[in-house]
């Protein structure tokens, strides 16, 4: 694949995961898509407050790319989300495929009439399609308080005409940049921050690209299924070890896509084990988990042995003290005695 | 992107502009004509019962809309507003279909999906649809403008806000941005004096909206929005001072919104005075005087006036004769 | 009570419901609450666009306030939602007691900011209550497409801080109302703008306050319970009376608050029939309707005797054409239809 | 409600403006001190790992935290944003109650919900807390200085925001408002030529800001933001105009940002030579000189420069021995 040869140095340097095989950070997978991407497609560009210059973003998602694609395709924008998430959408209405930069995803909300008023319902409207993605650095647990460590997620899972992708991998934030940037329609992509340089992974050989709407199954097992996305895939996964040293089988199913959900896969895992838990990082109340729960509930209630548990944040801002934000948050030993007590059912 | 020098400040000889174009004269006149028949068909037919759900008059309004309208290209883009029906038709958008989107039929614009003038959009005819939320046409026609920049495409993208609509912040975000990239964008204001119900010294400080583009460096200038050439000459620099990559500019249209709001609107919040100032300054009525006056014959007024009236006749019967659309396509089409 | 005799010429020619006992409409009683408000507490204010002047609101529900209590208190704002909402938050935090008016609901996104980052967190950072009311005219089958027909309530159900009711009648509607101004936290309150005119009730005599968060029994029924709010609280009573024709008893709970929840109140209902049907006008898939059913199979499932249905809106913009609108929303049929699935479970 | 007359243009004189009253300028010195030397603290902690999370220096900017603080009343409002420590301290926040917040503990200004300087708000020394959406304080600030308005209470509410917060639509829907209704309210813009990594011509087109305040009809000042007395100066002169029912005005404050964006940026896109020249005009040492000159004794000076050491060196040690807040509270306090 060109893309794979094309400034190959400049790969190594990055570590960006084009380097075949390589064992990448999620940070590093993104930037390995968004330039995949830019290589492949002269009409993906990149735009965001700090995404361009000498800088390359808050996290340095973006670092190099100026350097590489020059600044008319990488640039920096005025602090104004509402208005360059908008001008997001004009570009892409002319056949552009933009790559916005929320610096936070707390700060989506900024732009909340750019995305749910107008790039949403576009299409429905009038026909014309609007190819963009925004790029979320999203969730917390590192201490940054309430407005660096939301998980806006089901705003947008709730609002008819976007799709919303969540990796929780390497390869999965690889992938899903990709089918990200080359859908159709607007696509909102929360990476979570946490996850940057926190795990590693290989990325698969060629043009990488994980569909929308499909989820995996990270982990098979009997007795109790957890379906999380995000952080929360891997406080599932070390909950389940734990689990498994007691004898409990847990499945984990990572959904990677919110919107659309992957009913099947879904309802499957919950017809398989009769008895569900569904994790979230974000505060529990009214959150994905609700519909994910609900759906579960209604098309496989005969096949239940146990109620779905929910397991997210509790209903208060973010707070930003360790205590408290430990308090605040599922983990793996919260996920652990909450399927525990589900397997016991 | 790489940004441009330090901006010239607009120069007062920019206020010098021309008018219309001899030969184009008549044509433009057809087109306000048109809109007016269409507007005037609109009203009546509403209050007689036979429309579906509210909408909106543009009445006052043509010398805006077709003035800015006609200093466009064909490949330039425009997102026209609420107040621009007659920017619709002159783009190619047929009073058949704008009908048919009125009356909520499956051969509207939008096929049922979106009401009165709102989601007409048709690339094929460089018209972006606007959204409710004012005014959110600003920041995404920029973006069309950028495609052109990024392109390097001599192409301009226009839009229109109303008084009320530069309260907002993407007003602001919107220029500030356009001047920063120095994009081909044309932004023209209809000040028509109310907000809704809301008179303009309840929205803004000073009357005037020109004087804010110089917050931006960009060439602000005020016209007559009664007065087609007045407008089409300003937006028609406004356009090629664009297109030859000079940066953004912002035009206001002093007008007045002769009708309510909308339709369901008897505007007894206006000053029967103001408007009876205003009626005498109607721009269709203005500008035939001065096609007269130029030695256009009557007759060739006459015939216009003839012609939109037998074309939205035909528009007319055929968008209420067409089907609505069929309940079972209701989920489709919300992606793409 | 001094409000009930005060201008209360004005009153009867308003026809606002504070002449005891009188049928009104909802919006006449939304207007008379507003009234007895401004009337007892002197930081009570009102403002939005086009709320004041001789006009009085694009539905008429603020007209003749700043006849009778000046224009400082009632008055115009702007286009400017996002910071007239802010502007009301820190006039709260002074002590003022605003009451916002959003011309229509669809138009809250564009105070998206104002309401779920500073508003909606600040008691819990630092302790600054901030009593204000947003009214939202809300919902659809009026022909009004999809930018104002919207029902955006499950956005503030999910956003913690924020208090959020959808009064179905106009006593709840007066009542609620002055809960709301009173509450001392930012509270979003829905008015259902098919009802303003096409239904009427009677006030409750004196200073009728509904506690914010308790649902009401508005039928009882033995064979399924039917959850709803708002407009649907009135198709579902539809509804029941068709069932009870057919010998099926429904219950309907109307929830009037949707944050906090009445969660005593839905479990009682759930485990009493053992078959709920939850409804909503919003679009079904992750709206409040997946927390109350997912609430309901989490905490009462061994009670039920069937899954929690739910209906709701397609997961589409709100459609304009009489029957792509029709084909969108719940109505008294679907719920009919529902419930007699769910009863023959 | 009921608007003013059309606006006095801003006359020149008013760009004539006072500076701190004699009597006052030690104690001014000292709060500019107690910031700097909480500052130098804060970032030396932090590079220790003593800090929890990220952290803003406001180094550099103290003369406009100072200067537009110490021209308000007791019972006037202020939010101060993130550079603005100074300002929080001389209203009477302790550097105790700072400290504790920005490590997390109960007994910080925020009881641990919020980070860093966020969320210091305390209505009992007239202070509102920011969130970092920016600017969202101005149009809050607004909000108060409405309240003021809307009970005939000569009080006065102030904001500060930075020149990226400028490209935001709430800094114009908040200036546009605010000259409407000619609320009693002052806007400090701190123009440090950054937003983030993004240097001013990135942002705007112009590089003054204070002229965008003519838009609004409203006085637009700029100032030396490192000259305390000029800060106050002008401040004081727009806080007497607005508590006389004068309506709102702009002040910007032309400054630099000296460290990074936030503690974990090392700001290598910053030209060190801008850097040098601007510490060469470190607005302390500034001070200091002038109050030498004006014959302050040295020893007043050196005795100021004592006593803030040895007050943060008791505020740090309280605040790091102070418990974090218990687990148990996280559901605390939601609603009022
Ligand atoms: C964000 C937003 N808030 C409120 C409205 C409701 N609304 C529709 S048109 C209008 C007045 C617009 O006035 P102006 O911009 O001057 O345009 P005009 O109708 O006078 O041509 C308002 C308040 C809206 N469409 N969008
Ligand atoms: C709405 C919003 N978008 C993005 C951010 C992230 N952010 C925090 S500070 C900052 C730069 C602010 O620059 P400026 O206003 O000049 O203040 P300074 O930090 O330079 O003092 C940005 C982009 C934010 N806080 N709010
Ligand atoms: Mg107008
Ligand atoms: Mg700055």
């Amino acid at each position: 694949m060109t893309s794979d040869n094309f400034g190959f140095d400049a790969a190594v340097v990055d570590g960006d995961g084009r380097n075949r095989g390589a064992e990448v950070t999620y940070l590093e997978a993104i930037r390995g898509g968004i330039r995949h991407e830019l290589t492949r497609d002269p009409d993906v560009c990149v735009f965001g407050e700090d995404v361009g210059g000498s800088f390359g973003g808050a996290f340095k998602v973006t670092h190099g790319l100026v350097a590489e694609f020059g600044d008319r395709r990488v640039f920096n924008t005025p602090l104004s989300e509402l208005s360059f998430t908008s001008m997001a959408s004009g570009m892409a209405l002319m056949g552009l495929r933009p790559i916005v930069e929320m610096q936070f995803a707390d700060f989506i909300s900024s732009a909340f009439d750019a995305i749910v008023q107008f790039a949403a319902t576009n299409h429905y409207r009038w026909g014309g399609a609007i190819p963009w993605v925004i790029r979320a650095p999203s969730d917390g647990g590192i201490r940054s308080g309430p407005f660096h460590s939301q998980n806006p997620e089901a705003w947008f899972v709730h609002t008819p005409g976007l799709k919303v992708v969540a990796p929780a991998t390497p390869a999965d934030a690889r992938g899903l940049l990709s089918a990200a940037v080359r859908d159709d329609n607007p696509v909102i992509y929360f990476e979570a921050k946490p996850l940057y340089r926190s795990i590693r992974g290989s990325i698969p050989d060629g043009d990488h690209v994980v569909p929308i709407g499909e989820a995996a199954t990270v982990r098979t097992g009997s007795d109790v299924s957890i379906i999380a996305y995000g952080t929360q895939v891997h406080e599932a996964l070390r909950g389940a070890d734990e689990l498994a040293g007691e004898g409990v089988s847990a499945e984990v199913l990572d959904l990677r896509s919110l919107k659309p959900l992957d009913t099947a896969a879904i309802l499957q895992t919950a017809a398989k084990t009769g008895k569900v838990l569904v994790v979230h990082a974000a505060n529990r109340l009214a959150g994905v988990g609700a519909e994910v729960a609900a759906l579960i509930a209604e098309e496989v209630w005969e096949d239940l042995d146990a109620p779905v548990r929910r397991l997210g944040a509790l209903d208060t801002p973010v707070p930003f003290s360790p205590p408290l934000e430990d308090a605040h948050r599922p983990n793996a030993a919260k996920i652990a005695a909450a399927a525990r007590e589900l397997a016991a059912y | 992107m790489s940004l441009p020098r330090p901006p010239a400040q607009p120069s007062p000889q920019e206020a010098a502009i021309g008018a219309v174009p001899e030969r184009e004269r008549i044509e433009v006149y057809y087109w306000m004509r048109l809109a007016r028949e269409f507007d005037d068909r609109m009203v009546s037919m509403w209050k007689q019962g036979r429309g579906v759900g509210g909408t909106f008059s543009g009445r006052g309004h043509e010398a805006i809309a077709v003035g800015a309208g006609w200093a466009l290209q064909q490949d330039d883009v425009v997102a026209p507003m609420h107040r621009d029906l007659a920017c619709y038709l002159l783009r190619g958008m047929t009073p058949e279909r704008i009908f048919g989107n009125l009356l909520g039929k499956a051969m509207g614009v939008s096929r049922g999906r979106d009401a009165n003038l709102h989601g007409m959009g048709d690339l094929s005819l460089g018209i972006i649809g606007f959204i409710s939320h004012l005014p959110q046409s600003l920041p995404v026609t920029l973006g069309a403008a950028m495609a052109f920049r990024y392109r390097d495409e001599p192409r301009v993208a226009l839009t229109f806000v109303g008084d009320g609509g530069t309260s907002t912040g993407a007003f602001h975000e919107t220029l500030n941005m356009a001047s920063v990239y120095q994009a081909p964008f044309v932004l023209v204001v209809e000040n028509n004096q109310y907000a809704y119900s809301t008179p303009l010294h309840e929205q803004m400080r000073l009357p005037d909206i020109a004087p804010k583009a110089s917050a931006y460096g960009m060439p602000g200038l005020a016209v007559d929005g009664n007065d087609v050439d007045a407008v089409y000459g300003a937006v028609a620099q406004a356009v090629a001072r664009a297109r030859e990559g000079g940066g953004p500019s912002l035009i206001e249209a002093k007008t007045m919104r002769m009708l309510g709001h909308a339709i369901h609107d008897g505007a007894e919040y206006v000053p029967a005075e103001l408007l009876d100032e205003w009626e005498l300054r109607d721009p269709i009525r203005r500008y035939a005087g001065r096609l007269l006056e130029s030695g256009v014959e009557k007759a060739e007024i006459a015939a216009v006036d003839a012609r939109v009236v037998a074309e939205i006749d035909a528009a007319v019967a055929a968008a209420e004769a067409a089907p609505l659309p069929d309940p079972s396509e209701v989920e489709a089409d919300v992606y793409a």
